[in-house]
């Protein structure tokens, strides 16, 4: 794993964007705290993937593109999802399978995507999204009107060979592609680096101009995604950003059944990550606080105000009508000429 | 009217529908010099932004036609040999068959993905599969298996104006036969079977490239006084089950030939709907005439040996209106 | 014999393979962990070269399998689930299903390649395909289907000792279940199926997860005196065509269960044969219990109205036996 | 296209060996030049894909490899077959589809394999090369009797995606990979660097020790290699070797019929790397004469051998049985336990 760079100066914003970060960051990380116990009193018809101790990755990328712009996610794509503007409520709904989520019901929790809003969809096959976020960009600078293309992506993804082929496509033909690799050190339940040749950036060298950063800083990432939109968008091509972060849940809800007693990493290291100066949330907390952006009683209004958001949304999801079995034979095909 | 090449005709809906959609783009490996034919002088007309040669990397285009196609594009992908369909299957049977689906709808993709299969040239094993049945099995995906040049024409922009990923097969051999197209606009749609030839006591389906023999064998079987109706499916998914149907209701016997192996086959296929909801018709079994479960070999007299040709068509026809079965 | 859940019948059988043969290697993603507890323990057992976690590229999993197994290894390669095969499509397609005789026979593959089918578990639309139609079109690949412990054990070790690659299939939900296990040494030939339940009215197959609904259905079925004879066939490449033709002589009707999608389905390969081979035994219409032409949605009951229960097989059993086919 | 160095000496090889190299050279393109004859007067049932100008690359390698080491092919894999010791009279015979073939006349031309030998064949897939030697490869490390896996691929196959797979596999698990780039600036009728980002050598550079050099000089390509091949040997790791080379026939015999008129590269191109200097077995015969190696009739005998040898191929080919059709379908499956 390459060493983020420590010597980037913390970028400045203005106090209204570093508030809506922060609560942008909560909001994904209240929903899928809320998905946890939800998942656990059996509630969701399918496992989950969560985000949770990554946030600031999905938020600070995707806080410097527009609803114009195309996102690729992964299986892990709730705060992709939300941090590119999609709805909480349908999202929720989605994940409950139900007719009022976002893919009616026939997705789920890995498939979650809102084609309106530039997000084309969590994909459940580790590496897919390269490929896609490539065609979409190329799309993007065929039409010319400097839409760019993020494709969120794992350290263990970085192994399958679409990787190369995409930055090789993407930097053959100028493409504005944003190849953002969060990595946060495993794959499932195996360490990467045990997998792994080399340092994951110097594949990207290769290519296109790489940063690597700090991806529990939200303004790090900010700043380095913003700099590749920037040249991806003025038609300087493919940028490869690495955000290093962890996961703090397992690799899906209910691991521990899978694990049968083994284990992949240890309980510290899980709580090194958590630590006031490590996780993005509270990070990004006391910045506020820091930067006298809000005071703590704020903070918890903040937070108030996302756990009402959640429950919200909770009940949205509940209330709806079951997917519809009718649906699936339908969606299959498209109307023809 | 006028006499084209099947590959002229596909050429020819190329350039009509690139003039009519400026969101048309073509790409693939050599599709700039044709390595088909199919493709030949479009870069020279449309430009390098709508017709472009990719890198080699089948895994990486086939996804790149789904966000292509995402970013409101119409994509047409030239996979050469659909042997190559293999190695660019992730995005094919993962995302292309089921992204529809699973956003509730919210993703078209429009989609024409062209490759050419078939045996019969010593290609070997590597370039010669008929690889349909497996495009079928995959949900979301059409396929078309023209044998005419109008055909090709009126099906390839059916399909381009489509919003779901089709599979457009060209025979691998058949790119050099003529055959009249009409003139001005022809659309052929999906899922309208043709009579290639009329007959009473027989059904004889052929797919493809096995619709030539499969002719040549009813002219043959016409002279021992059997009459055996060919029809030409055009389309694999859809397929037109009635008019099948409909034949095998007169005629009371099925032949289905094909060039794809027979496990799990587009003839088994065909043969299962009619053994369903055709089976009180069926007055003889139901047999096909297929490639067994090999992969074909590079010598020529291998390779003809496993290919259904008029021989063993005329044969299975025979052995059902024998007499036991009349 | 004694009772063990399927996967646990899968790890003995590893571990008494891996005991047997010191060239036997194990890899793919998370096989030391063991995600799907078939591997188990092997790590501690028999150490990181045998057994031995790879990165996640599919493409090259499959292709590694083929050159391992070149230098002299036999390979047990687990892909987790069905569709990352076609993640990984282009080494079984073109290389694993054609290399024997591309070489003129040079060439042994003792490839068993192991993962998980079906759905059931909203696990969504790429996970939970039945691939093994695909599989079966390809040429020179087995596929086994075990739906007990016993048999999960006996073909496992049968796939390890062959020489042709093999798909061994587990479906998803079924690992935790029990069954009994002969003690020592057990295997299964492939090509046999078994008859789960005898029965005089109506033969149905029914392939893998299929079986225990089927089952329910011919219970359901008995209560209103209709005599279903149920077959799992095990391996469905190869394929014991004889028991299958032999029950239908007796029966004279015919039902499949597959939860692959219908179009080029082991189901409809099945369905083909008995209209050929067996069609002068047949009393009834050919009935196919599928999954439509769709991608699996991820809502439990959208998803639980596509996948064949015991009702649609029971109604579909009843349409052939009803009395205007007695 | 990375420049080959120029600054490697020229490394020394007994006078034996650097005749054995130049007849090995030769005797390929002799072969292959009476296969040009051969398809041009219908003798052949399928195309053939010509390695004339390229003979440096597979001489010099093969000439560090044993019967006991790996190697994979590609679709232009005479040359590779033969540099490996494969017998020119079974490959013929295969080219012709004839029962004596190496492979019973089942692969033809771009199939052949003898695996005794460890010629895992040649193959239509192009980078399906890349998995099958790192398997190969594993299994050799497994076996630690120092065997190494060589792959050959083109430049054009550099661009798929297993390319960087299995150099991640083989660095992450120091595998006897020796990644042997054949770079001759072409892709059937795509000139590689329209379609290619970066520079080829950088994408291994990520994983393993690199080297460019002049194909079409066997001493240097056998030099490179036989220094990847050493540390190979020794436990040392995978290697990346890039030979800079030219193909001077058109991707398959006939390709005339395919461009239709078009064009994807000059006369003069061709005609410059057909250049006494240049011309890799022109080059190795004027380095013989030069060194007092063999004089120029000594040269005319070689090549009188050779063509000798290459006239009796085409007879024994000739004169076998054509291929058994009732073959194919028992070589499908192996045996069963
Ligand atoms: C093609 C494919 N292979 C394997 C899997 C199983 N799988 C799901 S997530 C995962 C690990 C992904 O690791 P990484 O890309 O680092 O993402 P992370 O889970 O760490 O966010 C694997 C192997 C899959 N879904 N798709
Ligand atoms: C997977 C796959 N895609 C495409 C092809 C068609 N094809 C055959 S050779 C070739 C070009 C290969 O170029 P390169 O690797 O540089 O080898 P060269 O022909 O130059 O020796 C292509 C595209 C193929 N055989 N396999
Ligand atoms: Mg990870
Ligand atoms: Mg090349």
């Amino acid at each position: 794993m390459a060493t983020p760079r420590t010597d980037v100066r913390e970028p400045a914003v203005d106090d209204a964007t570093a508030r809506t970060l922060h609560e942008r960051m909560l909001l994904i990380r209240r929903a899928e705290e809320r998905l946890i116990v939800a998942c656990a009193d059996g509630s969701l018809p399918g496992g989950v993937h969560l985000y949770i101790g990554e946030e600031a990755v999905a938020v600070g990328a995707c806080s410097v593109l527009t609803d114009r712009d195309y996102i690729t996610s992964t299986h892990r794509g709730h705060g992709h999802f939300l941090a590119k503007g999609g709805d909480l409520d349908a999202m929720f709904a989605e994940i409950w399978g139900k007719a009022t989520g976002i893919c009616k019901g026939m997705g789920g929790s890995m498939h979650v995507a809102d084609v309106s809003k530039g997000i084309l969809g969590a994909n459940g096959i580790v590496g897919a999204g390269f490929a896609i976020a490539t065609g979409a960009a190329w799309g993007a600078r065929l039409e010319g009107e400097g839409r760019v293309a993020t494709c969120f992506f794992g350290d263990g993804a970085a192994n399958q060979g679409s990787f190369m082929e995409s930055m090789n496509v993407s930097a053959a033909w100028e493409l504005p592609t944003v190849f953002l690799c969060e990595n946060n050190g495993v794959s499932e339940f195996t360490v990467t680096s045990t997998v792994t040749g080399g340092v994951l950036a110097d594949r990207a060298r290769a290519f296109m101009p790489v940063e690597v950063v700090d991806g529990n800083d939200v303004l790090a990432v900010r700043a380095a995604v913003g700099a590749a939109v920037e040249r991806a968008r003025a038609g300087g091509g493919p940028s490869y950003v690495e955000a290093t972060t962890y996961r703090i849940r397992g690799h899906l809800e209910a691991e521990q059944h899978m694990l049968g007693g083994g284990t992949y990493r240890s309980a510290d290291e899980i709580a090194a990550w958590q630590a006031d100066d490590r996780d993005p949330v509270l990070r990004s907390a006391r910045r506020l606080l820091d930067a006298g952006i809000c005071d703590a009683a704020e903070l918890e209004r903040i937070d108030a105000d996302v756990r009402a958001r959640v429950e919200a949304a909770v009940a949205f999801a509940e209330a709806g009508p079951a997917a519809d079995p009718e649906l699936a034979p339908q969606l299959m095909f498209g109307p023809t000429a | 009217m006028a006499r084209k090449r099947l590959i002229t005709a596909i050429n020819e809906a190329l350039v009509e529908e690139l003039e009519r959609d400026p969101k048309l783009i073509v790409f693939g490996e050599d599709v700039e010099l044709a390595i088909m034919g199919d493709t030949r002088g479009l870069v020279e007309r449309f430009g390098r932004d709508r017709i472009r040669n990719s890198p080699i990397c089948e895994q990486t285009l086939t996804g790149m036609a789904v966000g292509l196609a995402s970013a409101g594009y119409r994509v047409v992908l030239h996979l050469m040999f659909n042997n190559f369909i293999y190695t660019g299957m992730d995005a094919i049977g993962n995302q292309m068959a089921k992204l529809r689906l699973m956003t509730g709808g919210q993703m078209e993709l429009p989609i024409t993905v062209v490759a050419g299969y078939g045996g019969g040239n010593s290609n070997a094993a590597q370039h010669s599969d008929t690889a349909y049945s497996v495009l079928m099995n995959l949900g979301g995906i059409q396929v078309a298996v023209p044998t005419n040049s109008a055909d090709a024409k009126g099906l390839f922009k059916t399909a381009v104006r489509g919003a779901t990923p089709t599979f457009f097969l060209e025979a691998a051999g058949r790119g050099g036969e003529m055959g009249e197209v009409p003139d001005g606009e022809h659309l052929v749609p999906f899922g309208r079977a043709t009579v290639a030839r009329e007959g009473t006591d027989v059904t004889v389906v052929a797919i493809g490239r096995m619709l030539k023999p499969t002719l040549r064998a009813a002219k043959a079987l016409a002279d021992d006084s059997i009459s055996a109706e060919v029809i030409d499916p055009r389309t694999l998914v859809p397929f037109d089950e009635e008019t099948v149907l409909a034949s095998v209701a007169r005629t009371g016997r099925l032949v289905v030939v094909d060039e794809a192996r027979d496990r799990c086959s587009a003839a088994s296929q065909i043969a299962a709907v009619v053994a369903d909801r055709g089976f009180d018709s069926l007055r003889a079994p139901v047999r096909r005439v297929t490639v067994p479960d090999v992969a074909l070999p590079y010598a020529s007299n291998a390779e003809a040996a496993l290919i259904p040709g008029p021989e063993r068509i005329a044969e299975a026809v025979r052995s059902v209106t024998e007499k036991q079965f009349a």
